[in-house]
């Protein structure tokens, strides 16, 4: 029993990273149609920024800003602004092709320019181990757990209780509506990959102490949040939320109890089954456009 | 025909500046086929590093028989095929000899080729088929593991009286090479295998391993992964209270797993082939060196490639000529000491395999320092 | 004689609402029905039950006496019932003639021999005889997506034409097209229906275009049949009236 | 440009024959990988690119198809037995990948093959008894023809091409047949496609499993032609980067796979003189690339030669519509 709730809570303070990242992986799709492939990368990347930004000096929380900063610039405005704008209009698959390119380019900047060894990563809190109900869990998976609930709490409320999210949930839904109704969708698709630019800093920063900064990091993480967003619901954030906890859980509790070997292809079943027999997701509602 | 006429001259262009790394007056044409990007990138950049500080020290000091060393780094993007076609690449320029790759996968397919074309080839790789092939020009340049395992299965039997263990590995060739001999150690020693456990490359949560470990209850932990995942696994292993002794190979005992580790790796014991912790005061500068100059810790892989160069240096000198036969017939049965090279760090001997012997340590992590309790003869000394 | 087709107490639900409420009725060799009925009355939905394209929830439907409810479209569309379509459906990155051929490959011969036989499956000369018919000569080679949307709804009907159907179910042919392509449309399909003896089924909301083509018209609102009769009486029904004014 | 065509053809001909005679072996071993990948990219074109049905899994057949003949081969089979069976295996489960598809359409249909590919890897890996495992197969031999070995790199790129030569004319003649015909119908619009009594159904499945035995038949070769396969060979690395040389080279164009392999084989051997750095330089060219013709190479072509016309809508965009 103590090894089941072990495996439950590292399992939800792992898959409260793969929510964070998939919620972005999932606005970026309903608002303008990216599945971006280089999500992952996008997460090892911040670390770099905050890493650098330390090598000459700055403190850790100067160093973390600066790193969610250059997250929203680089990952948000540029990333949309040079690749996604030019390419929109020419229908997904391009736009594939462009981020798998993009992440080769990201993962081999940062081993090049960087290093190609892994980088230790300074955590935002002390390394404590907490005992609860026979299991133990670090300070750090808890803050993690935490952080994720709040941003996504955050989040949450942004989207349904302001004008401002509403508008947004509106341009996700039906752009040519929200057009119609005056929200000035250029901006509001701009906005969701400044939230992704920041959703994938704060990740980045949660996760790199248990990791280590490395450029390969984007690969697991990237394929992790891609299945979770899909198991819970291509276009819906609390979907992401639901796809990421279980994913985190079904992991551990397949490779504990089921195969180790195999333990990569239970989340992927599922995946299957959910596009199969739930297409819209967990969480997801049905995806209604005009033909 | 505009279309098809552009695309010839392209294509003619592509492989004609493939080809142009010819080797000039004076130079010796030692190119190296590595995995600097995929997922081997940090072995084959250490590797590299290691190489170029051998390079420039010699060709500082005049080259090999007067000819400057001259050595292309391929890059095989840690992919058998690409590997294959980067050794065709450097077969055509009619190489001295060729180093690398270190992945075991793509040295089983370039070791076919540098066969046929009867060049020597200094490998990275530790797979115990590479040299059970009967291949006269492949060269290790640490120990394959049929000869690692023993070590380490000699110290779990003797030292820690383990009646069973459990396995923890990383589940790529590297980690299943490893994991096979030593169950094999195992098996001929009685001792039981309590828990197979494997993990994936950059796995990132350990719990579920550490959890079944407990569940297993094994006198000892076997840990054969790679460095980041043995960092994540023995901070993992220590949350949950591991009480059995973690016995590793080489990775888990090196300064930088130590380091990413934090306080985890403290009392991890093992075996280790090739360390910059190694308690001889050549390889301690040469780690000093090599840190000075690439900003950062070398691990076994940056010491190979640095002695793999010395290795041909010496075998060189002593045919007097840049005869790749030769050199094949005479590096079989040799065995150089850092009095003769000093480049060569430790005594080494290259038996009719192709396998390397030399001496290995015993080592322990205290206070967050690698310390060397025993070190191992060489086999053939024993 | 059996009719051609023949709608038996047709009814098709979404959750609570009903779209179309116990419709029969049948259209003989040699008709030109029309149905009519505001919007949301329920046409379209039975259309798409009777094409196979929505299962209905009760009633059956039989082409030349033969059950055909729950079929495929593909099926359906071998026993020879053929449709056109209210939004534009032709093939734009084919050509004219392509989406011809297409339109008739299905009827000739086996999966095989579509594979080893003639690229055209033998049906060239068939597409070049109904691209003359509707005056699209001119255009054959082009890709259809380049054509003008009169013309494609000209080749959208030559299409439902080309494996020359027993029964042709038209939806809403006449919208969204200009009048000069729209005299060409009802002439066409006239002169198809005088040469062929062809039978069809028009939705259409163009009254003068259904008063002038169709032998016979059913007004359906809100799912069920208020009149039906030819041309004339129905325009007269007060039934009609009140459902076409009082919304 | 259609003037063009068989003197462009015969041009690439005398090209394709005459090249292997100008090169070093690398050069050969190369322009052979080309071929190869060519086989596997002109599968995927017909599944992707003319069909429009998004398969991320043709690196899995790929695999397939190797691992068949390195492992009947090892068995004492001969070659184009062996090959032939590949092939004929990729058709079956390409087949039944194919009855997802029948579900649901565009991306999502794109994840349910991209997961298939990464089992598919898992299984190679994992199912040591069967494939040996993570160890890999090394020296699968290359054939030998009436007699003659051809392990020389020669002779098997010869082998190579002709088989080439020989499927690329098989799909073009499969796609100026009617199935050609109903596979872009599929694409375009698989609604009406039903309405004019095509059986889209099959015609879908049939589209993934002719599409799959090419990559099966491609894997066939690389077995031999690389002499070592591993199941990481067959990740999903391959399968975007068969994506890549579709959609670079122009999708649902017939000659789209040949110059996308084309790019994807040579491009990153040409920025091998950025030395490190190539790497980077490659991934930022299939940025540009992509931002400036997203309709790939050949499509840049078209809009070149005919300037008046505007391009018709690019294929395999994402429309999201259900068939039955």
């Amino acid at each position: 029993m103590a090894s089941f709730i072990q495996l439950l809570v590292s399992g939800l303070a792992t898959g409260a990273i793969y929510a964070l990242i998939a919620i972005g992986f999932t606005l970026l799709w309903q608002t303008s149609q990216t599945i971006n492939f280089a999500q992952g990368e996008f997460v090892m990347l911040p670390a770099f920024f905050v890493l650098a930004a330390m090598n000459v000096g700055a403190p850790y929380w100067l160093a973390a800003l600066i790193g969610i900063a250059l997250s929203v610039v680089v990952l948000g405005v540029l990333f949309k602004a040079v690749i996604v704008d030019p390419m929109m209009r020419h229908g997904v698959l391009p736009l594939v092709i462009t981020t798998i390119a993009l992440s080769l380019f990201l993962k081999e900047s940062v081993k090049d320019f960087y290093s190609s060894q892994a980088q230790p990563f300074p955590a935002p809190v002390a390394p404590r181990d907490l005992h609860f109900l026979g299991a133990v869990v670090s300070l750090q998976s808890v803050v993690v757990l935490a952080v994720a609930v709040l941003t996504v709490v955050a989040l949450h409320l942004l989207l349904n209780k302001t004008r401002l999210g509403r508008c947004m949930q509106a341009t996700a839904q039906n752009p040519t509506v929200a057009r119609i109704l005056g929200i000035p969708v250029g901006r509001m698709v701009l906005y969701t990959f400044l939230i992704n630019g920041a959703l994938v800093a704060i990740a980045s920063l949660l996760i790199s102490p248990i990791y280590l900064a490395k450029f390969t990091n984007g690969e697991a993480l990237g394929m992790a949040a891609f299945i979770a967003a899909i198991i819970g619901g291509f276009n819906q954030v609390r979907g992401a939320i639901l796809g990421g906890l279980i994913l985190g859980v079904l992991d551990n509790l397949s490779a504990a109890y089921l195969s180790s070997q195999y333990r990569g292809a239970f989340p992927l079943v599922i995946l299957i089954a959910v596009i199969l027999f739930r297409p819209q997701g967990l969480l997801g509602r049905v995806e209604e456009r005009a033909v | 025909m505009l279309r098809t006429g552009l695309l010839v001259s392209l294509v003619a262009a592509g492989i004609g500046l493939a080809g142009t790394a010819h080797a000039q007056q004076k130079t010796v044409y030692m190119p190296a086929i590595l995995e600097l990007s995929g997922a081997g990138a940090v072995s084959g950049t250490n590797f590299r590093d290691g190489m170029l500080m051998a390079i420039d020290e010699i060709n500082k000091a005049g080259g090999i028989l007067g000819h400057k060393i001259e050595t292309p780094v391929l890059d095989t993007q840690s992919d058998a095929g690409t590997s294959r076609a980067q050794l065709q690449k450097v077969l055509d320029n009619n190489p001295y000899v060729v180093f690398g790759p270190v992945f075991s996968g793509s040295v089983l397919v370039t070791q076919l080729m540098t066969l046929k074309a009867e060049i020597p080839e200094i490998v990275g790789g530790e797979a115990a088929a590479i040299t059970q092939k009967n291949n006269a020009y492949v060269f290790r340049t640490s120990f394959g593991q049929q000869f690692s395992m023993p070590k380490i299965a000699n110290y779990i039997h003797d030292s820690i009286k383990a009646k069973s263990v459990a396995v923890v590995w990383v589940n790529n060739d590297f980690g299943k090479g490893g994991r096979d001999n030593f169950t094999k150690e195992m098996k001929d020693r009685g001792i039981n295998i309590a828990a197979d456990i494997s993990t994936e490359v950059g796995q990132a949560d350990f719990s579920a391993d550490v959890v079944k470990l407990k569940g297993a209850n094994a006198d000892a932990v076997f840990v054969y992964l790679n460095e980041e995942e043995s960092a994540r696994f023995l901070k993992e292993a220590k949350k949950q209270g591991i009480k059995a002794p973690l016995i590793g190979e080489t990775t888990l005992l090196g300064q930088k797993v130590i380091d990413l580790a934090g306080g985890a790796a403290e009392g991890v014991q093992g075996h280790v082939g090739l360390t910059v912790d190694a308690p001889i005061k050549a390889v301690q500068d040469f780690a000093a060196k090599f840190k000075q100059r690439f900003n950062y810790v070398c691990d076994h892989n940056g010491i190979k490639g640095y002695t793999g160069v010395y290795f041909v240096k010496y075998v060189t000198e002593k045919i007097g000529k840049f005869d790749s036969k030769a050199f094949a017939e005479k590096a079989h049965g040799i065995t150089i000491t850092p009095k003769d090279e000093p480049g060569i760090l430790m005594e080494a001997m290259w038996d009719k395999n192709g396998d390397i012997d030399r001496e290995s340590f015993l080592g322990e992590v205290v206070d967050g320092k690698q310390k060397i309790v025993k070190t191992l003869p060489m086999l053939s000394k024993k | 004689m059996t009719a051609v087709l023949e709608v038996n107490n047709l009814s098709k639900r979404f959750g609570g609402i009903v779209a179309v409420d116990n419709v029969s009725f049948t259209v003989n060799d040699g008709d030109i029905l029309g149905i009519i009925g505001p919007n949301g009355s329920g046409k379209s939905t039975l259309f798409n039950c009777v094409l196979g394209q929505l299962l209905p929830s009760d009633g059956t439907v039989r082409i030349d006496g033969q059950e055909s409810t729950g079929m495929r479209p593909c099926d359906l569309n071998r026993l020879g019932v053929s449709r056109t379509f209210q939004l534009l459906q032709v093939f734009p990155q084919l050509s004219v003639r392509d989406n011809l051929i297409l339109a008739g490959q299905e009827h000739q011969g086996s999966m095989t021999s579509r594979l080893f036989g003639r690229p055209d499956a033998g049906l060239g000369d068939a597409a070049d005889q109904m691209i003359e018919f509707f005056r699209l000569s001119h255009l054959a080679e082009e890709q259809a997506g380049m054509l003008s949307y009169g013309q494609q709804k000209l080749l959208d009907a030559a299409m439902a034409f080309m494996a020359g159907p027993r029964l042709v179910l038209l939806d809403e042919p006449a919208g969204g097209v200009n009048l000069t392509m729209l005299g060409l449309l009802r002439e066409r399909l006239q002169a198809y229906h005088a040469e062929r003896k062809a039978t069809f089924v028009v939705i259409e909301h163009q009254m003068e275009f259904v008063m002038a083509l169709c032998t016979r018209v059913l007004v359906l609102a809100e799912g069920r049949i208020i009149a039906e009769g030819a041309p004339e009486e129905v325009r007269r029904n007060p039934a009609v009236i009140e459902a076409y004014l009082g919304h | 440009m259609r003037r063009l065509g068989p003197s462009a053809l015969a041009i690439a001909g005398v090209v394709a024959i005459g090249l292997p005679f100008l090169l070093k072996p690398f050069g050969v071993y190369l322009i052979s990988m080309w071929a190869v990948l060519t086989i596997a990219a002109i599968g995927l074109n017909l599944t992707l690119g003319y069909a429009g049905q998004v398969s991320m899994a043709q690196g899995a057949f790929v695999g397939i198809g190797a691992y068949t003949v390195a492992l009947l081969t090892a068995a004492g089979w001969p070659f184009f037995v062996a090959f032939i069976l590949g092939g004929a295996l990729c058709f079956v489960i390409g087949w039944l990948l194919g009855y997802p598809a029948l579900r649901v359409q565009h991306h999502y249909l794109a994840f349910v093959t991209l997961a298939f590919n990464t089992l598919v890897f898992l299984v190679l890996r994992n199912e040591e008894w069967l494939t040996r495992g993570s160890y890999g197969i090394a020296g699968t031999d290359r054939p030998s023809l009436f007699g003659f070995s051809t392990d020389n790199a020669r002779a098997f790129y010869f082998v190579c091409l002709a088989i080439l030569v020989l499927l690329s004319a098989a799909t073009w003649w499969m796609m100026r047949s009617p199935w050609g015909r109903a596979f872009v119908a599929l694409r375009e619009n698989p609604i009406r496609a039903l309405s004019l009594g095509l059986d889209t159904r099959r015609y879908t499945l049939m589209a993934f499993a002719l599409g799959s035995t090419l990559g099966g038949l491609a894997g066939g070769l690389y077995a031999p032609l690389v002499q070592f396969i591993e199941p990481g060979s067959f990740s999903l690395n391959m399968s975007f980067n068969l994506l890549l040389m579709v959609i670079v080279g122009g999708s649902g164009r017939f000659f789209g796979p040949f110059v996308g392999a084309l790019i994807a084989v040579l491009l990153p051997e040409w920025m091998r003189i950025a030395e490190g750095y190539y790497l980077i330089v490659y991934a930022m060219l299939v940025m540009v690339l992509m931002v400036f013709c997203p309709t790939g190479v050949l499509g840049l072509f078209e809009k070149a030669f005919r300037p008046k016309k505007a391009p018709p809508p690019a294929p395999a965009t994402l429309k999201a519509e259900v068939t039955r």
